[in-house]
């Protein structure tokens, strides 16, 4: 399951939609929102995503086709906002089961790195005095 | 050719608008480079920049037609 | 938060106890009762749970506090059940935040290594001819 | 003298009893684990057995008191 949306992630839907009888172990990361840009030691206001849209789904299936076929994924889910978000919020939710556990850990953690490194998805963070879309320049 | 290129995040910002035409006189994704660098200098401050054909990431050489979907990538910052 | 149950556990509940402003990163490990018994070649029909309640709580806080020491943990939260399961039933619920997403990766890892290894809980597998505890012989 | 060990797990099953009574003559856990052993062979048979002396792994050469709260602690297996 792929979901890209402007609605509140519900989290249980995801987890549940990567339950599977022959798994024993499902790894879940939840992505939120964090109060504070170290870096730029700014406080955090909002958060903005834009995506494009077909190309992100294209994107994630890929990545989960690399995945499905280094471990034996017996279910996963994918969850990313598209929504105006305030500090704590969900932003992304993963959620892999495995037959073991060190497997599940593993695939997702390799989605969500990959997630971040090629689906196109842009965040923009609000400060209390501007913005600024993450990582664009150096 | 007449392209029309999509844009996203911090390029609809330094193209003004999200649906940019643009008269490209090459035919690969290199040439394109070229042109919108020549454009739009401030693209090439961005920490990197794809450009993607028809919903995939597309390699220099690739060849452009006027029906393909053409988009620009910025860092890409999801998650 | 840790908590022994044996009610069904709300993953839902052990997720929000594990969300923090400061984080940016919460990873969740969910151990659900798998349908077969792969060594065994058996159909597992039902889990039983058995802990010695005040010790086990004791050895998830030792778990916990080598955790915090070793990564920069904002909140983590455990459940795990004591109720008898079947098949697709959640067995236990481990969540933790970090203000990166790698740390709760690797803290939620170890801490269901750890619990694995060294808290006082038992499980019994009841199959369809008979019922064993787990891993108690070679 | 007189100790009260809580058995769990397969060790409950083995002692038939969740609370068993033993006379010790040793002071240790050592000792206790002689005794155990002689008592119930089966025991041996276990992947590990731990002994647990007021809530926490005990070593061989702790020593015991009444009063203790002991506990056998066979292969756990959460999660």
């Amino acid at each position: 399951m792929i979901k890209l949306t402007d609605k509140p992630i519900d989290v249980s839907k995801v987890i549940e939609a990567a339950k599977h009888p022959t798994a024993g172990g499902l790894n879940v990361f939840i992505g939120t929102v964090r109060d504070f840009h170290k870096q730029k030691n700014k406080r955090v206001v909002r958060l903005e995503f834009e995506a494009y849209e077909p190309m992100a789904i294209t994107e994630i299936q890929k990545i989960a086709a690399v995945a499905i076929d280094r471990w034996d994924i017996k279910a996963w889910a994918i969850s990313h906002s598209l929504a105006k978000l305030n500090v704590g919020e969900v932003a992304v939710v993963i959620a892999v089961s495995t037959a073991h556990r060190k497997a599940s850990f593993e695939a997702c953690q390799f989605i969500i790195d990959q997630l971040k490194e090629k689906v196109p998805i842009w965040k923009k963070e609000i400060f209390e005095d501007g913005e600024e879309w993450v990582s664009a320049h150096p | 050719m007449q392209l029309t290129i999509k844009t996203f995040g911090i390029t609809s910002e330094i193209m003004s608008g999200k649906n940019v035409t643009m008269e490209l006189a090459g035919t690969t994704v290199a040439d394109l480079r070229k042109a919108l660098s020549a454009k739009y200098p401030s693209l090439d401050k961005l920490n990197s920049l794809f450009i993607a054909v028809n919903r995939a990431y597309a390699e220099d050489a690739t060849t452009l037609k006027e029906t393909d979907e053409i988009a620009l990538i910025p860092p890409v910052s999801g998650g």
